[in-house]
């Protein structure tokens, strides 16, 4: 096998708990993003753009949709004929067989497979933040200062430090403590999550670690501890451009509004740092004779008859005539009826929405069964591959889910042409 | 699946004339429908029939042709075994012309396939075609070739390839280009053969220094060989000048023609580009009956027109009627009306172009008006 | 996702102990076989050959060479937009997580992969079979027997047929009953664990079996039994060329002989069913001035010094001058020192035999340490990526492997080079 | 890693004869050492320095070239951006002649890619060459361009690019395929060159109507360019003729030289076939100092030769001091000695072939004996 300078590993095996019922059947990084993007397209594509060609995608919860999105690589380019990507899923060995522990045991566990490359250096990253960023120069800073590890690094509000991990560094930027969440943070670096090490030396710290049975196997929580504790060269890299990680129902939808809002800042137009998606074969979209739309992203496939204000429009999306909808994000392959009034509304992959259906916030008459802690600020969400029957009227903070069709039968069915569960049909 | 079948594609056509527009390239790499080029159709027609070994002639101007086709990785064709062939003219060693034939490499490709027919398509009609029925009527007659045709009576297009029938559909007479033919019968370019057979005639036409190959040369062996036609009723725009090609893009804006090209059941695959979605702003004018695509930007208004990847139409612009190519900008207060606009090309501000039905103004590749 | 007609699922999960050491750090289907292939290229090659394009690859016992083997299926010409091939690995899912438990459990936990297909027809290969087989064939019968479930079968001699699951059929060829391994055997057709099922009735038989706490989920041992018993239409497939079941030392040792000694019942030289394999890049083999090889079989990258009788030489093997080697298989990678001395051995991928050492059956002064029931008939196994220290004498039937380096450290050491485990370098 | 370079391959040599053997093929295409064509050896040089933008520019007999190359995919160049190139000669649309320049489309492929240097390389040379030193020392010596010779005072191969240099080791003379030239430095086809420059170059080139673009066409720049030349010390075998095509693959059955040119670090890539192993037969002779392929089958005796892959050697055959292409068919009893049999030629039971050292006798394609 070829030595490959730098592998890079993808921390794609959470559950996404608090995405709720659009992390039922699919792992968080297979969510879809941004009109046509699924949040895993955002470290592949910096990895092809940074020039890494080899990349383990670690999965362990529901990696199906995640695994067929990615395929062998060839929309990322990482088909390479050494290296590439891999899902590396956990496995039997001899010794028994384990799962995932945290995502530290799992970098462990996958030591031969690293050791196979032979690589100098190993990127952790994680599946689920939105941001373009040039993993090279990082490499390049690690090298530069000797360091042992390196961890990207964002300021952040001071205001709001207390919700990150903070990196408390001494004049030349080594990291001389690490706190997670702090109440009265020191400083506004937070960590992005986003590391790289030289693998000689993580590897042995991986091997301790393991043999510690007080540790939680956690990158964050014990690794990067230990290593400062024990005077290792821990530098930090400071980023500048836009950084979110969407792991709430409120921050991806606010991440997708930020295309809208702030187009400059993730800018998805720039060329020079395309993010690469598996696309659609589809048709270009069509917007009706009849259709109003004012500040949308819309991609192939969609065709909108109806009116659309503030909205991320997915592929293959059809907005019938007479609907209404603003502030949403509308999943690929989801359907809007005639007359239905969505606002600030998440709609699933194919979740079909029937004519005159209504999801408002100000929804005086809804329903309380579907109020769920992971929404807020009014936001809505509704699982893929769900049929809201025609006449439903659904509050703002609701999460709307297939457990819900045995209790709600004239409301809600499952699609049926959604077949395997999370799968697209694209 | 048509699997005991490969595919020829011929993807020049030196009769044909687009103006600007498929000067800089083969007709086949014409631009189409907002993300596709004209060889799409049939590349993709071919697949979905399950024919896994694509061969793709081009003579002249195919820069644009390769570099849209690549690899075949968009078609699935970047096989180990099968997958695509491009096949380049030949040239002398020695006199570094052209050699006298284009048979050779044709020859080639034909003879190194183990599927027992041949499709062969020209590249100057777009249509979502089944070959299945071609291939059952060309077994079941026991003809030696097997022709699709269009009842194109009804049509405003031109009949270019007349056919008239015997009882058993065979051919029995043909009119290229002859506005006094009396069939309304247009046979149009996909045809199917044995292997043998068609390795027969081009061994014939290297022997008599034939220098062109087409399906036009096929069909005028009608006296000598059984050639049957099969009625198509599906949609289908032949592309043979600037009125005709402009005309199916505006047809393609009609949902019920569009539905009838991009079937969910058979793709069209084309080479993928990966541009940001597309962004209407919050004071863009009104967007209606507009096929876009991805990276455009629409600030200004634009109605009944299609929009190739990555185009901006500036604010208070107003576009109706067009076609816009791959990467043109349109300029704060540009009025079009009736126009193409080829690749990369700018609109600069202020500026005014109305074209008429019919005879749409084209502006050609990289230009700035 | 594109439909596709056949679906295959190859069960790669199994941990081969059978196989001993050669299975330690690597599942059964990535071991080599006959100088340029694995085993799994026998089963991915004949997917290709029948035009078959979706093909899931089952894996839970150290899937690592296995996946790095088969990358993105570009070597089988897998490498498919829709489809291709895909290592599906156990995974956690809201209702929990399991191992595979058993060969038909594999399948249903796959069900929403398969589902993502909707194909008509499923079928199921094991990965540790050589043979080359037509599936298409096999699938065209089922289709006139309007089968729903069809089991490939071939004739044995009757008197081995007690090893052997026996399909007793009617005169149409419908299975009536089904023996797993019969002490008086009715005939003489054992099933070659190759199966084609109508998915729908598949799927349904799956979910019936999973909910069966009786069921060990197994497909010959359960799945079709229960298919038999209900009278469902279970039809035998007869096949009629080389098929082995190389899950044994002496079956491995065998089966690999035979390319030798039967060149004409597996015919890899036959170019309209070609076995295709991921090929190093390396240089043609090389014969040097003063070698002796009669009977071999060879491949890109080796070099040949010695003396070979009667032996299978992987890619990228040196057998160093004065090396005497007959009835043996060296696996690719491996090096055979000056004046050893090999009978009957199997030797490792990129293991080396130092100077002088002697492997074989007649062996009177051998260490009995080694000695294994796995290994009959005088044949030895000698651990991958192991040093042979110069002046060991192992006699037959022996299985030296990392374990014995303990006791025996002045005649055996693991190959530092040999990195990533059971990672192959090339 | 070279990841500022991109790569241009000049597959077309056209003062070079081999008589038969690259008759059907250009030079770069020509097998070498029992799997591999020549154009491996420069490809896999500049993959392995880390280059992912291989331009080929071929011109005349290119389909074997293509053929071979495919989509690029054993080179790992079948990528999304950058990858392979191939560069067609670009035809008048008009009168079907090859334009008066090749420069186009060199243009085109280069002024598109985004790196500062450009690695050209003729391919009628085999090495396992470094670049990085090349490049280094074109950076720091602030040259316009830099190329590699070898110091050939002592050897057997005829000097056809001897320079002269200056006490900056830039070049101050340059005689082409002279007898008579004083210096024994002969400078071969690897040259580095800037961007910028090179767009310069050919841009000059198409103004003044210049057909032809090559490294020598550059090297003679030398009295406007500062142009650096490096001496190259590692293995290098110049193919210009039949006797330095046999003399080279007689010497990579030496293991010392072999292990020169594959290194493990820097493998030479090549197109992969999946033939089965080589079976040398229980009845075979001896067989010794041979370079032998995959789907080989020995039954005879084979001594000092190079076999390409799928080669049949039948029983009492022998064969010495002999290269046979792939598929070649010896049938028994045949005696051969210092012969090149092309691809998928028979020699017939009983024959005989001798050749002499230097002047081996050439059998061509698919020839029957």
């Amino acid at each position: 096998m070829a030595k490959q300078e730098i592998v890079a590993m993808i921390l794609a095996g959470g559950q996404g708990s608090r995405l709720g019922v659009l992390t039922d059947f699919i792992a968080k990084p297979a969510v879809p993003f941004g009109s046509r993007y699924r949040i895993i397209d955002f470290p592949l594509s910096n990895c092809m753009n940074s020039g890494i060609e080899t990349v383990g995608v670690l999965t362990q919860y529901q990696p199906l949709e995640l695994n067929s999105y990615i395929g062998n690589g060839h929309s990322w380019d990482l088909d390479r004929n050494n290296g590439g990507t891999f899902i590396l899923p956990p496995f039997l060995s001899q010794e028994g067989n384990e799962w995932y522990k945290g995502t530290a045991n799992a970098i462990y566990q996958n030591i031969p497979f690293i050791d196979g490359y032979r690589p100098k250096y190993v990127l952790i990253l994680s599946g689920d933040h939105i941001y373009k960023m040039d993993y090279g120069r990082m490499v390049a800073s690690h090298v530069k200062n000797k360091a042992e590890a390196t961890i990207a690094v964002i300021e952040v509000p001071l205001s709001e430090a207390s919700r990150f991990g903070i990196m408390n560094t001494d004049a030349e930027g080594r990291v001389v403590e690490f706190e997670e969440k702090p109440a009265e943070p020191k400083n506004n670096l937070a960590s992005m999550g986003v590391y790289c090490f030289s693998w000689e030396v993580l590897r042995s710290v991986l091997i301790e670690d393991e043999k510690d049975p007080s540790s939680k196997n956690d990158f964050g929580g014990d690794v990067i501890p230990r290593m400062i504790e024990r005077g290792q060269r821990v530098y930090t890299y400071s980023f500048a451009g836009y950084w979110k990680d969407v792991g709430t129902v409120t921050s991806l939808w606010e991440s997708n509004m930020d295309l809208l809002n702030k187009p400059d800042e993730i800018n998805l137009r720039d060329l020079s740092w395309p993010i690469y998606s598996k696309n659609p074969q589809r048709p270009s979209h069509y917007i009706g004779p009849r259709a109003v739309t004012r500040n949308i992203a819309v991609t192939d496939g969609a065709e909108i008859y109806g009116e659309v204000y503030n909205s991320i429009v997915g592929y293959n999306v059809t907005v019938e005539e007479g609907a209404w909808i603003r502030d949403s994000l509308l999943m690929p392959g989801s359907t809007i009826g005639k007359g239905a009034v969505l606002n600030r509304c998440i709609v699933g992959m194919n979740t079909i929405i029937e004519p005159d259906v209504r999801v408002e916030p100000e929804t005086p008459d809804g329903l309380v069964d579907f109020q769920s802690p992971h929404c807020q600020e009014g936001i809505t969400v509704i699982a893929p591959g769900m049929i809201i029957r025609s006449g439903a009227v659904i509050p703002g903070n609701s999460m709307v889910g297939p457990a819900h069709i045995g209790s709600h039968p004239h409301l809600l069915a499952a699609n049926p042409d959604h077949l395997g569960r999370g799968m697209e049909v694209c | 699946m048509l699997t005991d079948a490969m595919g020829l594609i011929l993807a020049d056509n030196r009769r044909i004339q687009l103006d600007a527009i498929n000067q800089p390239r083969a007709l086949a790499a014409v631009p189409f429908a907002g993300r596709f080029r004209i060889i799409d159709f049939t590349l993709s027609n071919m697949i979905n029939c399950g024919i896994k070994r694509i061969g793709v002639v081009a003579l002249t101007r195919y820069k644009s042709l390769m570099d849209h086709i690549g690899t075949g990785a968009w078609w699935d064709l970047d096989r180990i075994r099968q997958g695509l062939y491009l096949i380049p003219p030949y040239i002398n060693p020695i006199t570094r012309a052209p050699d006298r034939t284009d048979a050779q490499g044709i020859i080639d490709y034909v003879e190194s396939g183990r599927q027992s027919y041949v499709f062969i398509s020209s590249s100057d009609y777009v249509s979502n075609i089944r070959y299945k029925p071609l291939l059952d009527q060309h077994i079941a007659s026991g003809a030696d070739m097997s022709v699709y045709y269009a009842p194109d009576g009804d049509s405003a297009q031109t009949i270019s390839l007349a056919i008239e029938l015997d009882e058993e559909s065979m051919i029995r007479d043909l009119m290229v280009d002859y506005p006094g033919a009396r069939s309304q019968l247009n046979a149009f370019g996909l045809l199917v053969i044995s292997k043998t057979l068609l390795l027969q005639l081009l061994s014939e036409m290297m022997a008599r220094g034939i220098a062109e190959f087409s399906i036009v040369a096929l069909l005028q062996l009608y006296k000598r060989f059984r050639i049957r036609a099969l009625e198509y009723q599906g949609l289908l725009f032949r592309i043979y000048d600037t009125a005709s090609y402009f005309e199916a893009s505006m047809r393609v804006l009609d949902p019920q023609v569009s539905c009838q090209l991009f079937s969910t059941e058979r793709p069209i695959y084309t080479k993928v580009k990966n541009r940001a979605p597309c962004v209407i702003s919050p004071e863009s004018g009104k967007v209606r009956n507009v096929l876009a695509s991805d990276g455009c930007a629409i600030m200004g208004e634009v109605e009944n027109s299609v929009l190739f990847r990555g185009c901006t139409i500036g604010r208070n612009a107003r576009v109706t009627n067009s076609v816009l190519f791959q990467d043109v900008q349109i300029s704060e207060g540009v009025t079009l009306d009736h126009v193409i606009v080829d690749k990369n090309s700018v609109i600069k501000m202020g500026g005014k172009l109305l074209g008429q039905e019919g005879y749409p103004i084209v502006i050609g590749k990289n230009s700035i008006v």
